[in-house]
This record gives C-alpha cells, structure tokens and sequence, in this order.
C-alpha cells in the first residue's frame, strides 16, 4: 500500500514536471510536483516507523522556515543564486543519507552493489554541494566572474578523480569507513575545483547540470536504502536536468563539453558585451514569442533592416497570429524611418498591412507608455534615445520614438553596430530591452513558429 | 488565305494583327498583307512585320479574303473589299449603319467581335475583355497622373500624406482590372456594382464594397447587367453621393450592352466633391456614368477633372493590340479549315452569333431590329 | 528478481519518462523548469527523514538531523521560488484580474 | 510676424502654405495674408484658407515681415517687399543673380530652401527631399501613362503579357521613391547609382543593381555624389548601354548640386532602345541625363518618347505644397522667437547656410563666388 | 543479467516507438523495435530452459512464414485488414499464455492478484482477437461497411459484460476452470459485437484502439507469469496505442465515445461522400505538409479561391518554406483562373512571389507529368478534366491544366461545391487526389506550420 | 517489495513512457506507427515461447504451439508490413538513389 501511495507521488512528479515545460501550465505543473513532495513526506513519517520525532520535527521545521524566508525574500534577479544554493543542500542531504547509513552500519560485510551506491550518493552529493556554492559565489560577485585557471589545471582534477575512486576501492575492499570520509572531502574539493575554470556567465548551464547531478544522488540514495520513490525521482530529476542542460547549451550554440572545460564563458548566456563592453539581454526567437504572446498591447517600430531583410510579409505575418491570440499590434512609423520618405510605408502596403495600424510620429509616440511590449525591427536610429537625452551627441535634437516608455522593449538586429548616423544607441543597453540577434526576416519567421508553440 | 491589315483610321492607335500574331499566321498557312505603316502607332514597325513574314502593301484590302480591323472602318474600305470576302473586327453595327449595308452591299460576311458570346469556350476570342482590361488599367494611370495627390499614404519628415481615396463605379472586367491597378498603387480603394455576385469579386482584390443597391435580378443570363428603372437609378444615386463626396478619385465603369450607360454620378453629386478630385468615365464611349462627362473630352466643373477618353485601350495600344490579334487568331481558328481556307459553319453558336452581314443579307437579328429591318427568314 | 534489478529496471524507466518529459522548451522557461527539477530531486528528504528517525548514535542522528534540515530547505525554498518565478506566466485573465 | 503669401508665377501650381499649415502659424501667433486664388492651382479654395484663420488680400507683399513662395519670384516681387523684410523659398540663387541682386539692395534677408544642409537634424525642413518625392513618383505615373504597354504581368485567355522592364538611373530621392512606384505598378524594376552604398537601399525596395562603375568615392562627406572625369563617363555609358537597350522604361534622376546634371543615356543609346520606349528625365531642371532631353519638353527621337519635364512636384501640386509648406515652417521654428517675432541666429548651422542675402549683403560664400563678388568678410 | 538484457530490449521498444512517431526517423525506429524484439525471443530461448523445442520452433517457423507471407504479398490498399488480423493474433496469443497457465495449474489456490491477471487477459486477448477479425471483414468487404444496429443493442452488450465479471468471480470463488472457458467464449463474443454497430470508416479507430487492448493484454500476460518484459512492452504499447487512437479521432473531428458507441461512420476517417455521392479522399494539414515536404517538384494551381480567401501571402510563405527544404516550387497559372484577365498576378505580384516561377498555360502544361505534387488552391474549373474529355460537358473544348497527369493533386477548397461554370468536378474523386477541405489561407497557415515538425 | 508491487511501478512507469512517447503524430504516420505499436505488443510472444517450451500436458502444448504460432505472425508480419509501409519516407536522397 504505501509503495502503491509512493507510485501517486512520483506520478505526480512526472505530470508536475511536464507542465513545468510550457508557459501555460507551467504554475500548475509546479503546484502538482509540490502536493506529490508533501504526501511523499507524510506517508514516510506515517509509514516509517519514526522514532526521533524531535530530530525530525526539528529538521523540517528548521529547513520549512529558513527555506521558505529565503525564497520569500530573495530579489526577482538573484533567484538564479538562491536555485544554486538550494540544489547545494539538496545535493549534500543525499551524501549525508549515505553517510549516517555508513555510521550506522560502517562498511563491513556489505554487498558490493550498496557500497557502489553509497559512495556514488557521496560523491555526487558532495560535488552538488560543493559546485553549486561555488556557482552562487560566482553569481553574487563573491568570486570574480572571469573564469579562473592555472596550468596544470586539468591534470590536478583528473589526480582527484583518480584518487577518489582508489581510496573508494580501497574503502570498500578494506572495509574502512575513513576511506569514506577521505572520499567525501575529495568530493567536495572536486566540485569547487570543476567549477573554477568556468565563467560567471555559464554558470546557470553549471547549476542545471548540477540539478541533474543532485537528482542522480538521491537515485544513489534510494539504491542505497533500497527505497523505489528516491530511485524515480531521481532519475526523472538526473534526465530531466540533463536534457535541460543541453538545451540550455544549445540555446547558447555551444556544446556542454566546451562550457564545462573551455576555461571561458564570460560571454554567452544570459549577457554578451558591445562595442561598448556594457553587457546585453540577449533573447532568443522563444523569448521574444513569449514576451510577445502574453503582451495585451504591442507596437512595431520598423526601421532600414526591415527592408534590407525584405521581412515585410514575415512582419505581417507575426502580427496576425498575435491579434489572433488577442493582442492588439500597432506599427509605429517614424517620419525618417529607412533610406526614403515613405519607405516603410511601401514595405507594409506591400505586405497588405491595414492603413488603420499605421501611426505616424505624434499618434504614436504617446502610445508607448501603455503598451506593453515594443517589437523594434531593423530600426536604430530612430529609436535613440541619446537624441533626446545627450545633447553632445550628434542626432541630438532630432525627434525619436520614445520606445523606452514602454514595458519591454526587444530589438531585432544583427549585431550591436550602429545606423545610418554612425552613433551607439543606449537603447541596446538598457535594462528592458532584450537583443535578438538575427536578419529581421528569419527572426521573425523563428518568432512566429514559436509562438505556435507557447 | 489573304489576310490583309490596313491601317487604322485617324484616332485609333492599335492594329488589328501584330509582328507575333504574323508569325502565327504564317504558320496556319495565311498569307498576310500589311498596309505600310500599320502598326506604326502601336509601336511595331514594318520591318517587323517582315521578320514575321508578312507582305508590305500599299493597299491591302481589294486582293484580301479576309480583312481584319480593330475599329469600325469607314464605308470606303468596305467598298474596296472584294466582294464575297471576310471582314472581321469591332464593327460597332448599332452605330454604323451605314457600313452594315454597305457589307451587306458587297455581299461581304462581316464578323463583330463584339458579338462574340462570351461563353466560357469563347474566353480566348473575348475581346471585350482584353480591351476592358486595357481601359481599366489605364483610367487608373490617368487618374494618378492628373490627381494633385500621391495615391499611396507616406509618412514622412514633412508630414503624413493620407492615401487618396478612390471609389470605382461598376466592377466588371475594367472596373475589376482598375481596382487592382488602384490597390498597387497604394490607394484606400472602394468599388460598387449593381449585381450583388461581384461583391466577393471586389473583396478578392482587397477592396472594400460599397453599401448601395444591388439587384438580386440584375445579371441577365448572359452575366451582363440590364438597364434600371429610374427609380433604382435614383436610389443608387443617393445612396452613392456620401461615398463619391468623401472620394479623391472616381472610375466609373458601369455599361449595359446595347444601352446607353447608366448615369450613376449626377451633377450635384460632382459639385459635392472637393477641388481638384477627379473622375475618369470610363463609360464615355456609350455616353458615360457620370452627367458632366463629355465623350472625348476633359472637362473642369468646379475644380473636379472629369476625363471621358474614347480611346482608353489605345493607350496600351503595344499590349492591346497584342491582345486584340490573340482573340482575332483564336476566332480565326472557327472560320478556317486545317489548309487554311475559309469554312464557315453556321451552326457554330460563336460563329452564328458574331455574325453581322452574309450573303448579301443583314444576318444578327438584333441589328436588323436596329436598322428596322424584318426578321430573317 | 533481486532489489537490485528492480531499482535498475525503475531507474531506467523513470529517467526515459525524464528524457521523454522535457520536449522543447521555450528559454525563458530554462530557470523554473530547472527550479522546479531541483525542488523534486528533494526527494531526498524521505530517506533523510527515515536516516533521522531512525538513527541509533548520535553521530548518525546529528547527520540525520542535518539530512532533513538541508533536504527541507531544498523542498520548501525550492517549490516557492519557482512559483515566483512563474506568476509572468498567469494567464492574460488572471492578470487582467489582477490588474484591477 | 505678418507672413505674406503670394500667387506663384504661371507655370507653378504649388503654394507655399496651405490652408493646414495656416492653422499652425496662426497657432503660433503670426498672422497670414494670402493673396487671392493663390491656392487655387494646388487644390486649396480661398475659403479654406478664410476658415483656417488667414487673409485674403490682393497684395500680401507691402506690409509683409515675411514672403514665402515655392520658387523664385520675379525680381519685382523682391522690389515690392518692405525693406528688411524676409523672403523663404527656392529661390535657384546661381540662375537668379537679378534677384539677389534686388534682395541684396533692398536689405532683404533671404533664405534659399536649398540652401538648408542636409543633415539629420535638419530633415523635416528638407525641401529638397520632400519635393524629389513628388517627383520620382509622378516621374513613373507619366511613364507608365506615355508607354504603350502593361507596366504588370498579366496571363490572361488573350496571351501572356510581360512586365515592362524599367530601368532607373541614379537613386537618390526621387529615384528611390521611382523605383518604389514602379515596384507597385508591377514592373520589373533595376536600377543604379554612382555611390556604392545605394546598392543595398535600392535592393532593400525589391529592385535589382544593375553592376556598372561606382566610385567609391563619389558619395562626398555631404552624401551627394560628386560629378566625375569623361573618362568615368564613358565607362558608365559603356556599361549601361546594354541594359539601356533592353529596357522599356528609363527614369533618370541623376544630378550633382550646383553642377549641370551628368550625361548617361547618349543619344547612341537612346536609338538603341526598341520603338515605343519612354525615358522620363527627371534631371531636366538641370540639364538632363539624356543627350536627347529637351527640358521642358516631350520629343520623340525614333520612336523613343524622351520627357524632359520641369514641373514634377507641381504635378502633384495639393501634397507636394503641403510637405513644403511643413518645411518651411519647421525652418520658420528656426528664425522666431516665442512670441512670434523674428530672431536669427547666425551661429545656428542651418541658419547661416540657408542665408541668401541679410542686411544689403550676399552672405552666401558660394553664391558670392557664382556672382564675382569677393569674400565675404 | 537476463532481466537486465530484458531492459535492454525494452528500451529498443521505446526508442523504436518514439522514432516512429517522426516522418524522417519512423523507418530506423521501425527496425531498431524489430531489433529488441528478436533479441528478447534469443534470450528467452536461451535462458528459460525450453524443453519442447519442437513445438517451440514448430511454432517459430509456421508463424514467420505466413506472417512474412502475407506482409510481403498484401496490397499497400489492403495495409489496415492486414493490421487488424495481426493485431487480432497477437490478442490471442496473450489470451493462450494465460490458458495455457490455467490448463497447468487450474485456478486451485491461486492469489487474487494472478487470478485476475489471467481473466484480464483472457478477456481483452480474445476481445481483441474476435474484434479485429470483425475489423479485418468489415473493411474487406465481407461484412457490410455500414453500421450494424438492432434494438436492445447496447443492453445485451451490457449483459454480457455483466455475464463475463460475474462468472471471473464464480470461477475464481469455485476454482472452476470450466467458468475460465466460459468467459473466453464470452468476451470473443463481445469483441464480436461491440464492433458491429461502428461503421466500416472508423475501422482505423477500431484498430488502434483494438491495438492499445493487445498491448494490455500483453501487460496481464506479463503479471500471469511475473514476467517484466511483458508488462513493459505491454504497458508501452498500451499507452502509446491509446495516445494514438484519441489523435485519430481528433483528426477526424470526433470523439472515441462517439466513434464507438454513436452507430454511424460511413463518413468521417479515410472517405467522405461528396453530392455526387462518389468517395473523395479527405487530407489534413499534416498530410498536406507531408505529402508536399517529401515531393522534388510542387506546382502550385491558384484560383478564384485564393483570392477569396486572400491567401496569397501564406502561399508565397509555404512555397518559401518548401524550397527552403529543396523542393522546387513553381505556378500554373490559368489564362482564366480568377475572376479578372491576370487576377492571379495582381495577387502574386503583391505577395512578391518572382516573376520567373509564373508559368503560364503553354509552359506549365507539358510539366505536369514530372511533377510530383500539384497544390491546387481555390481552382475548379481551370483543372476540371470534363473540359477534355467529356464532350456533354459544357466547357467541353476549353484548355485546362491537364493536372491529372501529375503524381499527387492536393485540393484546397472549402467544400466540393462547384467553380463559376458550376459544373462537377471529376478531378476531386480521382484516385490520385486529396481534399483538403478548409479555406485557402487557413489550410495554407496550418499546413506551413505541420511542414516545420516533419 | 512484493512482485505485485513491483510489476504495478513498472507498468505505470512503462505506460508513462508510452504517453510520452508519441508526441504529435502527422496523420500519415497513424497506419505505420499502429501497425509498428502492433508489432511490438507481440512481446507476448516470449510469455508464449515459456508457455509452449515448458507445457507438460498435451493440451497446454497444442495451446502453447497456437499461441507461439500467432505471437509469430504479429511479430513477423507486422515488423514487416510497417517497413513497407514506411517505403514513401525514405529520404530525398535515398529515392533519388533508388530512381538511378
Ligand atoms: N527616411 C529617409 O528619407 C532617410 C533618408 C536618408 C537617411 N535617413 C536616415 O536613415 C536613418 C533611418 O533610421 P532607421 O532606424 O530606420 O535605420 P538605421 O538607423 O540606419 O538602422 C538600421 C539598422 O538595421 C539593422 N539591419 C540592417 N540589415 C538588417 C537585417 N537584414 N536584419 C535585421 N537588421 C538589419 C542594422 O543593424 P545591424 O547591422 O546590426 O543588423 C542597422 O543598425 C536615420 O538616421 C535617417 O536620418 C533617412
Ligand atoms: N479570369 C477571368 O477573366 C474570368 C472572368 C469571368 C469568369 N471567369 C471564369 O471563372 C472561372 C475561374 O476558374 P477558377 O478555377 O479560378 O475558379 P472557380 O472555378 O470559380 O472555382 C473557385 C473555387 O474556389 C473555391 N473557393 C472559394 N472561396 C474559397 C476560399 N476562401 N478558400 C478556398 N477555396 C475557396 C470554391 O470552392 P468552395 O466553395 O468549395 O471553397 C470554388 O470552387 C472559370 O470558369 C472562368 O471561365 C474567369
Ligand atoms: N463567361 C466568361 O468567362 C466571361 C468572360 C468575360 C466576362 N464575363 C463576365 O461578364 C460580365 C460583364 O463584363 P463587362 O465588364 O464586359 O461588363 P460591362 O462592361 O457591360 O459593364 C461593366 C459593369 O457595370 C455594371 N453595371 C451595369 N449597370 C450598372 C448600374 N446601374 N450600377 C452599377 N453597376 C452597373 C455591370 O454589372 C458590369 O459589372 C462580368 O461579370 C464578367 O465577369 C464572363
Ligand atoms: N541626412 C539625411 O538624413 C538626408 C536627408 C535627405 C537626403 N539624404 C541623402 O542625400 C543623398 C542625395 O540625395 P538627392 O536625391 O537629393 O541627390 P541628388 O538629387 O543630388 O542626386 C540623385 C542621385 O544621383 C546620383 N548620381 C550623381 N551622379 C551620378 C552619376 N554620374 N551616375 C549615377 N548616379 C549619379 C547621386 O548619387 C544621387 O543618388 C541621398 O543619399 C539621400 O539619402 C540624406
């Protein structure tokens, strides 16, 4: 019966975990996952035959409270941190599961098969503890950001690999529980000297693969004792993470094996640096469809790229499929918008755009801080808002859509460099403006198929 | 068989037969004779002509079995026809009838190509269309040009321009082609017609359709629309006057074969219209649709240009003529056989109904009625 | 079969349900996904909780109690803060609602 | 400021304000004299201008603080105006030395429109640019309405029609808005241009570059072209004469500011096209891009239509007076104080440049260099 | 090792499974099945001390031969008979397992838990078997195609399904093998006639669902002999075959209670009657993209009806993405398609499509026969081969787009009403020709989005 | 754990995997991955080859040897049909080979 309520409570995970993959079910998905933890929980302190009640008490009292303030309290931007050091204790509870079993039984006469198990909990819990603290550092500025390295880097980890699984043999063979501890302790090193070498930029590939590892531990602590919900939570979490680190990797265009050892990654991932070196938001065709799609008001800014990206039809086309979803598209047309008088307006009637959602300068300008989101596509400098706020510079004066009025602002260019005025645009670097990186055309043709998908 | 082409008459830029539609010919084993000069205002020169194969002549018509013409020729040239020979092209009978007896006279069989039924079959010899196509894309240009406005909206350093508003009055092959032609040219463009089927036709090119009258009973069985009461006319009137008010441009389109056009934009309704609006009757050959229009003239009534071209396809005439010789061909290929010598079969429904004069007797019944002839026997 | 073979056969069909599971997902679903992976790898927690309460010396308890202490703070912390994560995601009615 | 509005000469259908823009300067506390039927020509009534707050007047000129007009008025209209008055418009300093001359005596200050730089800062006051629009576009509608043929394709039951091939030389202004125009009509559209940079604007509206010479060092630091050596010319007409040859439309709008236009359709090249071709110059005003142009007017040179007009802009009066008339103010904004009241700012670029005459002296350094006068000191 | 060998073969059933959900992977996946499943028959041979191995490779060889007989012989029109009868022996071939367990040891003091596996699997093993060879003869033509209703129908259904629990449990109480062989009988009766009333066009779904049972009935074999494999795939294709029913019946617009239970289906799942009460062959978007995405050349037919719908920019949209996957896009147009001398290119010509992939009558034509896919969208008349052959017709003599003489035609209309000349269309019945039944610009947008997951 | 127990995780797991598993199949691919599906549930065969090899009486033989025979035709014949079927998604490559 309680294997049966332990099955309930995985599929629970296994539904909460699909949901979590899409926007719309995503909040649901997590309140399933959490509802099948609580009846795990209780149906062990029900089943198990508990005796310390207080240690126990104590132990989820104690973590219900500094976990939920933590979360509670942590700034929507640190909330990669506060992941990191999560999956940090989630990954050190499975090592310490295996270690009161090794204090309580030692190693003696044990079967191969537990000893395995028991060292690999430790081992990877302990690296998950270890890595993800040192990740947090990395995030929160407590360590540099850059990548650091040494010579003979490389070989000093493979040393401790190495010596980890000797001393695990000799442990086991030995029947000697301070092998285990040496093992412990080597784990813990191995996990901050893996994640020295790799940048501050990096690291959420590192805590997904973290994630990953801490799920492999507690399958390692269910082999351990002999328990099946910690194997299938484990292994959902191990491969489930283990997928995610690769589309992460991939969203990046980079490969797991050239983050975890190239010895760099301060760029990539959640910033790149300009011309300017100030770092940037880029988005990826999913992030703009989603930005898009749960966006109540959008306004397009076209701009010379559309028309050198030929991407009239394909704009039209995105802003179709968001009035389907009922968001209301308006194009905001700047009088010297592209390379002649009119010249956007004979892309868009050529790609059929109604007349009615074309406004001009003075309709749209005080549009923008209604609108949610500002979809700008090959415009630059018409958008700049150093013409408003810098007087040395040299388009100062000139009139600008005030993009940065609005709630989000993403720019579809193909690189950071700059527009017929030859000047750098503050817009790039704003807080609210996400970069998406491609020609217009084949962004949006991205962002479209996107869009059917969230 | 001989085919001869004369030139056109003073005012009539196409040609009957083309460098291209020559080579055709000649390969259908007709031989073609082609007066100098023929094709000189359509843009075909006459060496062309002889590239293609053809003969140059000075006169082309007394050797000719068959004589081809665009417009309706003068009587002379029917006199100068061999007796017994073919004539062929817009004969326009109702009007010439003066150049009916004489065919009938000289016992020539002429053929009207508007008299062509316009049955599905009878697509690739439908001249009328071909030629409305012309007239309809090129009422637009002349709107464009002569309005004071840009057609299409732009935004731009020194203001926003609105798109000029530009409502076409009967929509059927030349109205369907003018809104077309108004719509790329960036136009906000709204169209009527009295037979309710061409709202969709209207809304396929991205046009708006105008609310006014349409009559469930219009479209005759021949796809044409009938002549009105006065009282739907009045009714159309009012309820296009905001409509042609608010308008920049008005094409006006609107025909009753055999009828004169309906008047469909009386004269307050002009004066309604701002300076410098336009119209352009694309009707004035058959009296036109609007009452200011004088066929053949542009007139200026209270600062509204009013253009009634005759000659509207002539404008196009490289491409109308090459159009019109492609539907003389195809019809051509109904009178002739296999070796190229004329077989006229009468019980051809193409070949009947074209038929104006044979065998010395005014042979289409309706142009008997016309000329007050008996019906024949 | 022996426990052994059990676990391994669980093992393998639990991680293809993980593989199978995680489709494509849209980027700016990355963090929460990974949160909320995170908070179920917590799972720990029910051989911590058996480590702790039934734990004989005090050396195993003291590491029990430290077991269930560190797996909650993963559990609770972990299921809210991809909750914060997540309220972008409420619906366009939700958050109409929620505008007003 | 009393702003006076004058009739243009004959020949010039724009006005210099409109009845919109009337609104705006009384909005801004001037007052506005139009001279009666000033408007007339562009589409704009008198009672419009009554409505939107002006004058009428049959002499706006005595009492006026300030005379706009389109282009350069005769120089009597400059004797007639009060001493230390100011006069905006085109005013073709380098042609119109008797004008500045007067401007000169009566200690007129003078603004040429463009003279105004073209800078970004400048541009909703940039004549030049907004009335090149109107010209590019109404260069094609005139094309498209002298050629005989279907600037689209069309596959119809009466043949397969191509579209015209339209070649466009120099793409600046007025011929990227040509090239657009003809894009909508349907043509088949390439084009060229000294400066290298224009490739990817021209290819940004769906035409193809035509690869003949560009100089990399045409574009000056103005972003005009500079004129260029015989022997660059040669090259350019060598290279263009092919595609020249096979192109049905040509609109060249080529010029080089304060030189005559450069020569890139020779008359070799103009016998080279076919029969029925049609080449609109809109370089005319300064000479022309083809040998065969005669500005001002439309021959025939072998059966190829050569159009040299000089009043584009004005073809399209009503919109080309509105983007002018907002030029101009947004340059007004620029020598008024709050209150209404002139107040120039020499040390402010646009309006040092765009300064003719002040104070009894020819300011302008190159127009004094036209004139042979010294340095100004 | 055995069982972990086990494992290994069903993960080849998973893989397998899963690649043959994707156009591109469905062959390997296929094979990589066929794989696993060979290497579950050697281990099985070798590990499970066979002592009748004449009866054991008897069996192997008689089954091989016919099946691979009949796979290799059968008509590709004939596939879903053949489907159902294999699906049928493979229900009874479970249903024999447990037979075979009850003819050994009885029911004598069997546990609940293997007593109720054997019925289950009984049940649905002959369930499946009577119900697929019902399938087999509805779609073959034995029994009639239509639904077979009778009053009291679903009451005597009832019954004996009441009939069937009540003697399990008899027989299980009274450990009474004879009650086993009465519930046989009476579930292959069942299977019998809950497949009489559905109509032979929902056979498909039959199937499949049919198909889900034989993998649960697999699954109950699995628990008779406590046998993991068997419950894995059993399991596997359980689930999968049910996924795959409600997507069959969602395809056809219709619901599984309704397919099963509602008594009609003579239209509906591969045919529809059209006025002329002759059947047509419906397509989706995803056959569409399919049949398109896997051609070399597609000519593309537009009509009046792609100006009603205003489709002419998700044409010039799917043609892209078409050609962007290598295919060679080209346009037929019609000297009369549309309603105007050059409607279509007014159309065209505004969605930018080139002017060098318009081919007009003359040039098209003689193209036909190399072309793969003809796409036809919103054209009647101008493709309606009465104008060639039928001389009663009344366009008799008028040229048309000889697009019979293609591969493949896809037809995009609304309905099978008729064009301007208002006559039938003989085309649309043609054995060559797919409807695709929805309005131009729809049709064109779904199918562009199904050519992107293929 | 008793068999039971374990034989219900593995099913639910397995059954998992199989709703996973078929994501969302093109119409055109329903035959073919039916019939495949259909191959597949032919697993049964090894619970027929155990049946049929270690039958004692006469009658669990005959049984055993019907049950072999027709878990073979499933297994055999479907494998094969579905390869057939699958002929036409060859890839652009493989065909234009094939035409050569
Ligand atoms: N309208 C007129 O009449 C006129 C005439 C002359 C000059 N101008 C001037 O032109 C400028 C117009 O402003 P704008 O904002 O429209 O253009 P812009 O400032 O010139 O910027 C255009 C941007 O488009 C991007 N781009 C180019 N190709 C692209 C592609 N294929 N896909 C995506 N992005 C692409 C470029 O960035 P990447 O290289 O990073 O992609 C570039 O920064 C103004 O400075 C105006 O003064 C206007
Ligand atoms: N080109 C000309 O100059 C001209 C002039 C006059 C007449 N015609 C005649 O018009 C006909 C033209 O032939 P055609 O093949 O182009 O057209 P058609 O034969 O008239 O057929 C058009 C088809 O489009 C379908 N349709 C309508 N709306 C649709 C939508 N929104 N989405 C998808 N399909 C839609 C209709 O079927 P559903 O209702 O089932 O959708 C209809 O059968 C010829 O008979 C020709 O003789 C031509
Ligand atoms: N069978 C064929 O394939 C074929 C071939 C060519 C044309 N046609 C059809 O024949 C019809 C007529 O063509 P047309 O252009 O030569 O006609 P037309 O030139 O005689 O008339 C032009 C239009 O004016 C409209 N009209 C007449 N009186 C009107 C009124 N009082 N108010 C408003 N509109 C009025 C008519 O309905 C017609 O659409 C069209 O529908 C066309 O599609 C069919
Ligand atoms: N700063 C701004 O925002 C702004 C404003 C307006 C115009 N401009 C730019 O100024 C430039 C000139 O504009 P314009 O249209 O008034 O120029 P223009 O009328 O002086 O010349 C028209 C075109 O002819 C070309 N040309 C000159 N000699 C040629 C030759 N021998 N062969 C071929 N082509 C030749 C020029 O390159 C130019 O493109 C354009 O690039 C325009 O974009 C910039």
């Amino acid at each position: 019966m309680t294997a049966l309520l332990y099955l309930a409570s995985a599929v629970a995970f296994i539904v909460g975990l699909r949901r979590l993959g899409a926007p719309s079910t995503a909040r649901s998905g997590n309140r399933i996952a959490a509802v099948g933890m609580l009846a795990a929980i209780v149906i062990t302190l029900v089943s198990q035959g508990i005796l310390n009640w207080g240690i126990v008490l104590g132990g989820l009292g104690l973590g219900a409270v500094l976990g939920g303030w933590a979360a509670l309290r942590v700034q929507m931007t640190s909330m990669p941190q506060m992941v990191a050091i999560f999956n940090g204790l989630g990954g050190i509870a499975s090592a310490l599961v295996a270690a009161t079993e090794v204090v309580e039984l030692g190693l003696v006469s044990m079967p191969a098969e537990t000893s395995v198990s028991i060292f690999v909990s430790t081992l990877i819990g302990a690296i998950t503890f270890s890595g993800s603290f040192m990740a947090f550092a990395k995030l929160q500025g407590i360590l540099p950001g850059r990548p650091l390295t040494y010579p003979g880097q490389k070989l000093l980890n493979a040393l401790i690999v190495i010596g980890i699984v000797a001393v695990a043999i000799w442990a086991t063979v030995a029947e000697e529980p301070a092998g285990y501890w040496i093992v412990a302790g080597l784990s813990l090193l191995l996990g901050v000297m893996g994640v020295l070498p790799i940048g501050g930029a990096d690291m959420p590939v590192v805590i997904s693969l973290l994630n990953s590892f801490s799920g492999l531990a507690a399958a390692a602590a269910g082999f351990v004792i002999e328990s099946n919900p910690l194997i299938i939570g484990g292994a959902l979490v191990g491969a489930a993470g283990l997928i995610l680190t690769f589309q992460m990797t991939e969203a990046m265009n980079r490969s797991l094996g050239n983050v975890l050892f190239a010895g760099f990654g301060t760029e990539g991932g959640g910033a790149a640096t300009g011309p300017s070196d100030r770092p940037v938001k880029r988005a990826t065709a999913e992030d703009a469809a989603i930005t898009l799609g749960y966006a109540d008001t959008v306004m397009i800014v076209p701009g010379y790229g559309l028309a050198v990206a030929q991407a009239q039809h394909a704009t039209r086309e995105l802003a179709e499929a968001l009035e389907e979803r009922g968001t209301t598209v308006h194009y905001a047309i700047h009088p010297v918008a592209g390379r002649m008088p009119g010249h956007m307006n004979v892309l868009l009637a050529e790609a059929d755009v109604p007349y009615e959602q074309l406004l001009d300068l003075e309709q749209a300008d005080p549009q923008f801080p209604q609108t949610d989101v500002v979809l700008i596509l090959g415009a630059n400098d018409v958008v700049n808002p150093s013409a408003r706020d810098d007087p040395s510079s040299a388009i100062y004066g000139m009139p600008i859509l005030n993009v940065d009025r609005a709630g989000t602002v993403i720019v579809v260019k193909r690189s950071l460099s700059s527009g017929f005025a030859g000047i750098d645009n503050p817009l790039f670097y704003d807080d609210k403006t996400l970069m998406f990186f491609a020609d217009a055309k084949e962004a949006l043709e991205q962002t479209v198929s996107a869009l059917k998908s969230i | 068989m001989q085919i001869g082409v004369p030139s056109e008459p003073i005012g009539e830029s196409r040609v009957a037969i083309t460098p291209q539609s020559t080579l055709r010919l000649v390969e259908q084993r007709h031989s073609v004779h082609v007066e100098f000069g023929a094709g000189r205002r359509a843009g075909f020169e006459d060496a062309e002509y002889v590239d293609a194969g053809a003969q140059l002549t000075s006169d082309p018509l007394p050797r000719a079995d068959l004589v081809a013409v665009v417009g309706p020729p003068p009587p002379e040239v029917a006199r100068r026809m061999a007796e017994g020979s073919i004539l062929v092209g817009f004969l326009d009978p109702f009007q010439a009838a003066d150049l009916v007896s004489v065919l009938a006279d000289r016992r020539i069989t002429a053929f009207a190509m508007e008299a062509i039924p316009r049955t599905t079959l009878a697509q690739s010899m439908d001249a009328l269309s071909s030629q409305a196509t012309a007239a309809g894309y090129h009422a637009v240009l002349m709107a464009a040009a002569a309005t004071p406005r840009f057609f299409p909206m732009l935004m731009t350093a020194s203001g926003t321009i609105p798109p000029v508003k530009l409502l076409v009055l009967g929509a059927g092959v030349a109205g369907l082609q003018a809104i077309a032609t108004a719509r790329r040219l960036g136009a906000s463009v709204s169209a009527y017609d009295i037979r309710p089927e061409v709202r969709e036709q209207i809304e396929s090119l991205g046009a708006r359709f105008v609310a006014a009258p349409v009559d469930e009973s219009a479209a005759a069985a021949t796809g044409y629309a009938r002549e009105v009461s006065d009282e739907t006319q009045r009714r159309q009137q009012d309820s296009l006057a905001a409509v042609v008010a608010e308008s920049d441009v008005v094409v006006t389109t609107a025909q009753i074969p055999g009828s004169p056009a309906p008047l469909l934009v009386s004269r307050e309704m002009v004066e309604g219209m701002r300076p410098g609006s336009v119209i352009v009757d694309v009707a004035a050959p058959s009296g036109g649709n609007c009452e200011v229009t004088r066929p053949g003239e542009t007139v200026s009534h209270r600062g509204v240009t009013v253009m009634g071209p005759l000659d509207l396809p002539g404008r196009v005439a490289y491409d109308a003529s090459q159009m019109y010789a492609r539907n003389l061909i195809s019809f051509l290929g109904r009178i002739t056989a296999e070796d190229g010598s004329p077989a006229l079969d009468f019980d051809d429904q193409i070949v009947s109904e074209a038929c104006i004069t044979h065998d010395g007797r005014v042979t289409h019944p309706v142009v008997r009625r016309a000329m007050g002839l008996g019906e024949a026997t | 079969m022996t426990e052994l073979v059990v676990g391994i056969t669980v093992f393998v069909l639990a991680a293809f349900v993980g593989f199978e599971v995680i489709s494509k997902v849209p980027p700016t679903l990355h963090t929460p996904l990974m949160s909320g992976a995170n908070a179920i790898s917590g799972i720990t927690i029910i051989g911590a909780l058996t480590a702790a309460g039934l734990g004989a010396t005090p050396l195993a308890q003291i590491l029990g109690f430290l077991a269930v202490a560190t797996a909650t703070v993963n559990v609770v912390g972990g299921f809210l803060v991809t909750d914060r994560m997540l309220e972008m995601f409420r619906s366009r009615d939700e958050r109409r609602k929620a505008k007003e």
